[in-house]
């Protein structure tokens, strides 16, 4: 068990080139994230949480889907952790498992609007599917 | 001056105009965008992951035609910018993700980065210069109170983007002086409006483009301008204030006289 | 014909309990040239140094070894013994066989071969000595303080009252440094310039206290004891002299929107201006970039209304040249420049103000006279925000990756002092740590948050969105309650890094003094030595060394000036005589030694050599200023022709010793 | 006393020590009574960068099996940067040493503080045990020694 | 090329702006040249020679030459353009003294290996393109250029001309030379096997000091070997120990200042491949220090009198690759 949380903070912090050790629990990711209020796990949280190999909470949250990937934590981050990679990270040991994509070309037709660009579509496809 | 012109998916289709405007104002400034010949979208998105290679191909493709050509590579689009010159970055810094990506190409020359990559604005600031561009306007947006939005994606992460300061930049304002108007500066220019979280949770967008829309009107912006489709659109979808939402190229080409502008009272 | 004596000491039973000493003495007696060997109880003991001093008196010794205790315990003690004798001190080797052999071995007759060993070692190593005099260079008598802060100022005050002639070079109009700007100091909470501006006034009363202003140093040669300084006075367009600083100039000055940097740009000043009423020298000074007269030519008036006489306009830059024994560092800081930093707004707000904006806004002289209002509207702020680390701890481009040290402490004191004076306002101070070691220091931010209410919140402020109905609305996170929360503010204040003055890099060069990557001044030792560079006879004080507070920056001064009188009550210096020197005969004159020279101590010159076939060459050889080097000898390595040499440890010597132990 | 058996081969060790950090570290193991095997002779040297790859080589030319340098840490050379040289002069000869198939473990460099009595006596335990068990160094000189 | 050089070494002397020219002199059979000073118009017309033997490295003649009086014409060669370089950065030449120019250079040919392969008796040797023709007392005999080239040719670092006041011919280019492979191979045997190369190689040294004397980097006024109070000195062999000793100080002392011009192996006259000896420091200096290359600039500063405080301690040497004891 606790070998494979190992593993999986381990792959993580390969996906996403995040060394978790630099945080400083100084909390600028957190509060500069936009979307806060939508997500249940915040930039800190991952990142704590990663450290700690407490990730099976973070593989089902919702907040994965929730995160903007907008780099504000990227940028802002005084000692370079860059949480958003760690959410990516997360994100992408969900959608690269058989049948876990979080969104498939039929399920957006119903979301279209005639006006939206094509680029919303691509980039959801993305974020949200392997 | 000849550069290879990425257009990238939307501004076929639904944002023709941020396209067209750039190509006609391009030739009034004294350069060329040439179109890559075969050119494929740039996924929209930059794959954050160090593993992640199929999805950086496309941009390597284009950075790659760019330097068979010897030109350098203009985007428009904030997000297509983003994803290629990062790219390019991974391509010039990350010697795995090289290493691979050279393996799948097979490229008779493989590539490093050499490709530099400009945003459309850059050229403007750099290579056509904003003080000359001022003296081409012919019709100016005198007494215009414009905000520039520069998204997340535009400026960030500065050090791989190095276009501007990342938390006060004035390209676009510049930009807005040189074409007459009146720059309005507002806090949240340069905060996420959304994104692509806009087709699963129109809700989530709504409430981004919400506060930057606010700040502006706040601020007293009149109109505002991007360079990116999806910004435009979630900006637009969202507007409570009548803003109306432009891409700077149209701006661009109006105040040359090249195109109308719906919806704006010309400056006259 | 060397003659050698060993001098073999029983430590009480600290050496015989496991070495043989009579044993080692017969043994080592029997070493070619080694005409007299005994050992005895208590060597260091008078009876011991009398042993030897008749044997090297008796016997006609050219060399002793003392096999005893470790050479840092009594080699200075032999080695006067054997002076007093007249046999030079250096031809005294010690042989460690207390620390290095007996203490440490068991086995007796282990022990006893291994001192036998370093025995020959010693005897080895003596036999090749050379007798050494300590070089002795002149000291002039006179010290130069370069930067007129606390720290500067303190410095210069010990100095000159241990009677030595002192120069501080300042290179504003005034000297007083940052803390004049400051209002109250932490934790005692007395008022900076009441306890500042005495001082201040005694530079300028103290007759051996030289005080150049608007001044900038611009050239250091020489070494310890005898540099040689250029001083460049900056044109400030008056008479130092004649000026009596009525003030008369500046109230006709026409030129009357110039930011004031003493206020930060809160506030303007005139074109000709005295930074502030306590000014030292209170002369008047001309900005020439905003003067009419200097731009343009037209104008003048401040000439006209001069009863001194003391505006010059064609004043011009002058140069000084002077001479010193030793030089003080104290350049000070500057907190760092926020315009990277703009999710705080603070380019986009007037409200959003640095620490130290902050403290003119509270401080009587300040732009508000002590009233606390914001910059933008005049108006009483009623929620203030505190961020802490902006810019420090920060690994990216845009900070320092160190701690200022002093923000968690004056950011209290902000607080504190806020509610104190208006206990209407909210108070929220973001930080991620508070790091208070200091005497008093946490008792005072508890004051802060038990007595005065102040919010202390753990998390930081992500972004600031100034409204355009003078709200600033900021974004910070909650990391104890988990939370993020949302401040309408009326004033943000930044506690900006500090960094080393840009002053310093340059400074730094011309001293060869070293700093480190933050551009702030390496101690010699950082435990041992930590207000001496390891340059000699450059000294630190203050902030140029690293972030410090001011009872911190005026210990350090007051030690680094008791170096310096330490320094300049010597007539002569006499050097450590285990320098390098160089054989002129052998230098390539390739400077491999001259770059691993810690301290500068070499240099070329170009001299004639007699060829074989009766021509002359000229060559560059390397020099050896013995004053300056420390006899680390790296440079004895770094030279392949071994022109290079140690003396006291030459490549002859310590082969020696190798090929004894290995014998 | 021999820690290695009364027959067993006593290697000849020659530790190169700087007066400021290792000297006294090698004085502090003496002051703490901290035992280390006599096969140890210490030449004092001002600095680190003093030792001269020569006086390495000849110490083995004259039939020393191991030689050990020991110098303040990094970042604490009393000189400041001593230490700093010696890292790199020393890392290339023993590559060089190892080069040339003379057994990587005959020398070593060890950063010892004045504080480091007790490092100083293990490190130099753990060295004569390593040297012991490589025997008497032969090879330095048998480079040169024609094959029959 | 030769014609080319003489007439520039002519004219110079004759307008005087030089008195001295170094270069080759032509030997009785083409393959002997010798490293020579030339002063006379008439001497340059009949014994300068340039061709497929002149392989020494003529910089470090300048050292003195530079302090005569009168200006002193050198030739230079890719490689030697380095070790000039580095000469100029330890100030061992009087640049002002020298006018330097530089001359092309497709490699050397290696007598030795063409007398193994067959050719023996030669008394004249050209080469035509990529075929070296020699006339022997049995007739002409024709040899591959590759077969015959030197080893330091046939891994050239660089044919870029780094210092020079004139250029004859083209400008070349650095080159990513396979100079390390040797090295690499050492390396990954094992310690004995190391050992036993080294012993057969050094063993045959008979310390005639060829290679020191002929080292561009080795110009020092006297060197510790020759020196009574250096402690080390030795006119020859006190024990079998000296060579090794003298060939790792004199690799040591020459590290970070050797520019691999490779002239110490082609003068031993036992054929002791010494090169590898400096490009072990040379890797191992690129490897941990980062590249390094001697001679290619006068800025740079040499790595053993430079340091970063991230440098590894010597223990790497252990965790480092290269072979152990089975």
């Amino acid at each position: 068990m606790d070998d494979n949380r190992i593993e999986e903070r381990e792959e993580i912090e390969r996906i996403s080139g995040v060394d978790v050790r630099k945080c400083m629990r100084c909390g600028k990711c957190t509060a500069t994230c936009p979307c806060y209020d939508e997500m249940e796990y915040h930039p800190h949280q991952f990142v704590c949480m990663v450290e700690k190999d407490e990730i099976e909470p973070l593989l089902k949250s919702k907040s994965l889907y929730k995160c903007l990937s907008c780099f504000a934590c990227v940028e802002r981050c005084p000692r370079q952790v860059e949480p958003g990679k760690l959410v990516e990270a997360v994100r992408l040991m969900v959608i690269r498992q058989q049948g876990r994509n979080h969104l498939n070309p039929d399920m957006i037709v119903k979301k279209l609007d005639d006006r939206m660009p094509q680029q919303a579509l691509v980039s959801a496809l993305r974020k949200y599917s392997k | 001056m000849t550069y290879s012109y990425f257009p990238g998916c939307t501004l076929k289709n639904k944002a023709k105009e941020l396209d067209e405007c750039a190509r006609l104002s391009s030739e009034c400034l004294g350069f060329t965008l040439q179109e890559l010949p075969q050119w494929q979208c740039c996924g929209g998105v930059y794959p954050l992951g160090k593993d992640e290679i199929a999805t950086k191909l496309s941009s390597v493709r284009a950075l790659v035609a760019a330097r068979d050509a010897k030109q350098d590579l203009v985007t428009v689009c904030s997000a297509c910018h983003n994803v290629i010159k990062q790219v390019n970055n991974d391509m010039q810094s990350d010697k795995d993700i090289a290493l691979k990506v050279n393996n799948y190409l097979q490229l008779d020359q493989p590539y490093s980065g050499e490709t530099r990559v400009y945003h459309y604005l850059e050229i403007l600031r750099d290579k056509v210069g904003f003080d000359t561009l001022a003296k081409l306007v012919r019709e100016p947006f005198t007494g215009k109170k414009i905000g520039a939005y520069y998204g997340c994606l535009l400026l960030r992460p500065s050090k791989v983007m190095r276009m501007d300061n990342s938390e006060n930049p004035r390209i676009i304002e510049d930009f807005i002086r040189a074409i007459g108007g009146e720059p309005v500066v507002y806090a949240m220019r340069n905060e996420c409006c959304g994104g692509y979280v806009t087709l699963e949770d129109p809700q989530s967008a709504k409430i981004r483009s919400g506060k930057v829309l606010f700040c502006a009107k706040d601020q007293g912006a009149e109109l505002l301008v991007t360079a990116c489709p999806l910004c435009q659109y979630n900006l637009q979808k969202n507007d409570d204030y009548g803003i109306p939402i432009y891409y700077f190229t149209q701006l661009l080409a109006r105040a040359l006289g090249l195109r109308e502008l719906k919806g704006v009272p010309d400056g006259r | 014909m060397q003659r050698i004596g060993v001098f073999v000491c029983h430590c009480g039973t600290n050496i015989s309990a496991t070495v043989d000493v009579h044993k080692v003495a017969e043994i080592l007696g029997r070493e070619s040239s080694v005409v007299y060997s005994t050992d005895y109880q208590y060597m260091c003991s008078e009876a011991g140094q009398n042993i030897i001093q008749n044997a090297i008196r008796d016997r006609h010794l050219t060399g002793a070894v003392i096999c005893s205790c470790s050479p840092r315990m009594h080699e200075t003690t032999f080695r006067k013994t054997a002076a007093r004798a007249g046999l030079n001190s250096f031809m005294v080797e010690i042989a460690n066989i207390r620390e290095q052999c007996s203490w440490i071995h068991k086995d007796k007759e282990d022990a006893t071969q291994k001192a036998i060993a370093i025995g020959r070692a010693a005897i080895a190593k003596v036999l090749l000595n050379t007798p050494l005099v300590p070089g002795e260079s002149p000291v002039t008598k006179r010290a130069l303080v370069i930067g007129g802060g606390i720290a500067g100022i303190q410095a210069a005050l010990d100095i000159a009252e241990a009677g030595f002639e002192v120069d501080i070079v300042e290179s504003k109009p005034t000297i007083g440094g940052k803390m004049t700007q400051i209002d109250k100091t932490f934790p005692t909470l007395d008022c900076a310039a009441c306890i500042l501006t005495p001082k201040m006034v005694d530079c300028a009363q103290n007759e051996k206290i030289h005080i150049y202003s608007y001044s900038e140093v611009v050239k250091v040669k020489g070494f310890v004891g005898d540099f040689e300084v250029t001083i460049k006075k900056k044109a400030r367009y008056v008479d130092e002299n004649k000026c009596t600083g009525c003030g008369a100039c500046i109230e006709k000055c026409p030129m009357k929107k110039v930011p004031d940097e003493f206020n930060l740009g809160l506030s303007n000043r005139h074109a000709i201006y005295i930074p502030f009423a306590q000014a030292i020298p209170k002369v008047a000074t001309i900005d020439a970039m905003q003067c009419r007269m200097l731009t343009s030519g037209k104008c003048g008036i401040c000439s006209k209304v001069c009863t001194a006489g003391a505006i010059d306009y064609k004043q011009k830059d002058q140069f000084i040249e002077q001479g010193y024994g030793a030089i003080v560092v104290a350049t000070g800081f500057n907190p760092i420049s926020l315009d990277k930093f703009d999710e705080f707004a603070y380019s986009q707000s007037k409200d959003v103000v640095s620490s130290l904006e902050f403290e003119r806004l509270t401080n009587a002289a300040g732009p508000t006279n002590g009233v606390l209002l914001r910059p933008s509207d005049g108006k009483h702020p009623h929620t203030i925000v505190f961020v802490q680390c902006v810019g420090s701890r920060d690994t990216t481009c845009r900070g320092k990756e160190y701690c200022s040290k002093i923000c968690c402490m004056y950011t209290a004191k902000h607080a504190l002092l806020t509610r104190e004076k208006y206990p209407d306002t909210e108070v929220y101070v973001f930080y991620i740590d508070v790091r208070t070691p200091g005497k008093g220091f946490d008792e005072f931010y508890r004051r802060a948050v038990e007595q005065y209410g102040v919010h202390y919140i753990k998390g930081m402020v992500g972004k600031v969105v100034p409204r355009s109905d003078g709200k600033l609305e900021v974004q910070a996170s909650d990391l104890i309650m988990g939370e993020q929360l949302h401040i309408d503010a009326d004033l943000v204040v930044l506690a900006a890094a500090m960094e080393s003055d840009k002053s310093a890099r340059p400074l730094a060069t011309m001293l060869t003094a070293s700093m480190d990557t933050n551009d702030f001044f390496t101690e010699a030792h950082p435990k041992l030595r930590p207000v001496e560079s390891p340059t000699a006879g450059i000294f630190l004080a203050g902030a140029c060394q690293g972030p410090k507070d001011i009872p911190e920056t005026v210990a350090q001064a007051g030690a680094a000036a008791s170096k310096v009188i330490g320094l300049l009550v010597k007539n002569t210096l006499k050097g450590n005589p285990c320098v390098a020197q160089s054989d002129e005969l052998m230098c390539n004159g390739c400077s491999s030694c001259e770059k691993v020279c810690p301290y500068g101590a070499i240099t070329y010159v170009d001299k004639e050599f007699k060829m074989p076939n009766r021509t002359i060459a000229i060559r560059r050889v390397a020099q050896v200023n013995p004053a300056v080097c420390q006899g680390c000898g790296a440079c004895t390595v770094a030279c392949p022709s071994g022109a290079m040499d140690l003396k006291g440890f030459s490549n002859k010597e310590i082969l020696a010793e190798v090929d004894a132990i290995c014998r | 006393m021999s820690m290695n058996g009364a027959n067993e081969f006593r290697p000849n060790i020659v530790a190169f020590c700087c007066n400021w950090c290792s000297y006294a570290g090698a004085d502090l193991a003496g002051t703490n009574r901290l035992e280390y095997p006599a096969e140890v002779k210490i030449v004092r040297v001002p600095c680190s960068c003093r030792v001269n790859p020569l006086f390495v080589l000849r110490a083995f030319q004259r039939g020393a099996d191991g030689v050990i340098i020991c110098g303040c840490h990094p970042g604490d050379c009393h000189y400041t940067s001593g230490n700093y040289f010696a890292r790199r002069r020393m890392t290339l000869l023993f590559s060089m040493l190892d080069y040339l198939g003379v057994e990587k473990a005959r020398t070593r460099v060890e950063w010892v503080s004045a504080a480091e009595g007790a490092k100083f006596a293990s490190v130099m335990k753990d060295f004569v045990q390593t040297v012991a068990k490589l025997g008497e160094n032969r090879r330095l000189e048998d480079i040169r020694c024609k094959r029959q | 090329m030769q014609e080319t050089m003489i007439e520039r070494a002519k004219a110079l002397m004759e307008s005087k702006s030089v008195v001295r020219v170094v270069g080759w002199r032509i030997g009785e059979f083409g393959y002997d040249v010798t490293p020579s000073v030339f002063t006379t118009v008439d001497d340059l017309n009949g014994n300068f020679v340039y061709n497929d033997f002149c392989g020494s490295n003529l910089s470090k003649y300048l050292v003195r030459l530079s302090c005569e009086e009168g200006k002193v014409l050198v030739f230079l060669k890719p490689c030697d353009t380095y070790s000039f370089t580095q000469l100029l950065k330890e100030h061992r030449i009087h640049r002002d003294n020298v006018y330097a120019i530089g001359i092309p250079c497709n490699g050397k040919i290696d007598i030795e290996k063409v007398r193994q392969a067959g050719g023996e008796g030669i008394t004249a040797i050209r080469s035509e393109g990529s075929t070296v023709i020699a006339r022997t007392l049995y007739g002409e005999k024709k040899f591959d250029r590759k077969e015959v080239l030197s080893e330091r040719c046939l891994n050239c670092k660089s044919k870029k001309h780094v210092t020079y006041d004139e250029l004859l011919g083209e400008e070349g280019e650095v080159l990513d030379s396979h100079r390390f492979d040797m090295v690499e191979k050492l390396e990954a045997m094992s310690s004995n096997e190391r050992f036993e190369f080294w012993r057969n190689e050094l063993s045959r040294c008979i310390r005639c000091n060829a290679c020191r004397n002929v080292c561009p980097a080795c110009t020092c006024e006297k060197c510790i070997f020759d020196n009574d109070n250096s402690g080390v000195s030795n006119k020859a062999a006190a024990d079998s120990f000296e060579e090794n000793m003298f060939h790792i100080i004199r690799a040591f002392h020459v590290a970070g200042r050797c520019t691999d011009c490779g002239e110490c192996s082609r003068v031993c006259p036992e054929h002791i491949p010494l090169h590898l000896l400096n490009r072990k420091f040379i890797k191992d200096i690129n490897e941990l220090y980062g590249e390094y290359q001697a001679g290619s600039d006068m800025e740079t500063v040499s790595p053993l009198t430079s340091y970063t405080i991230e440098d590894d301690d010597p223990s790497i040497v252990n965790r480092r690759g290269g072979g152990h004891d089975a």
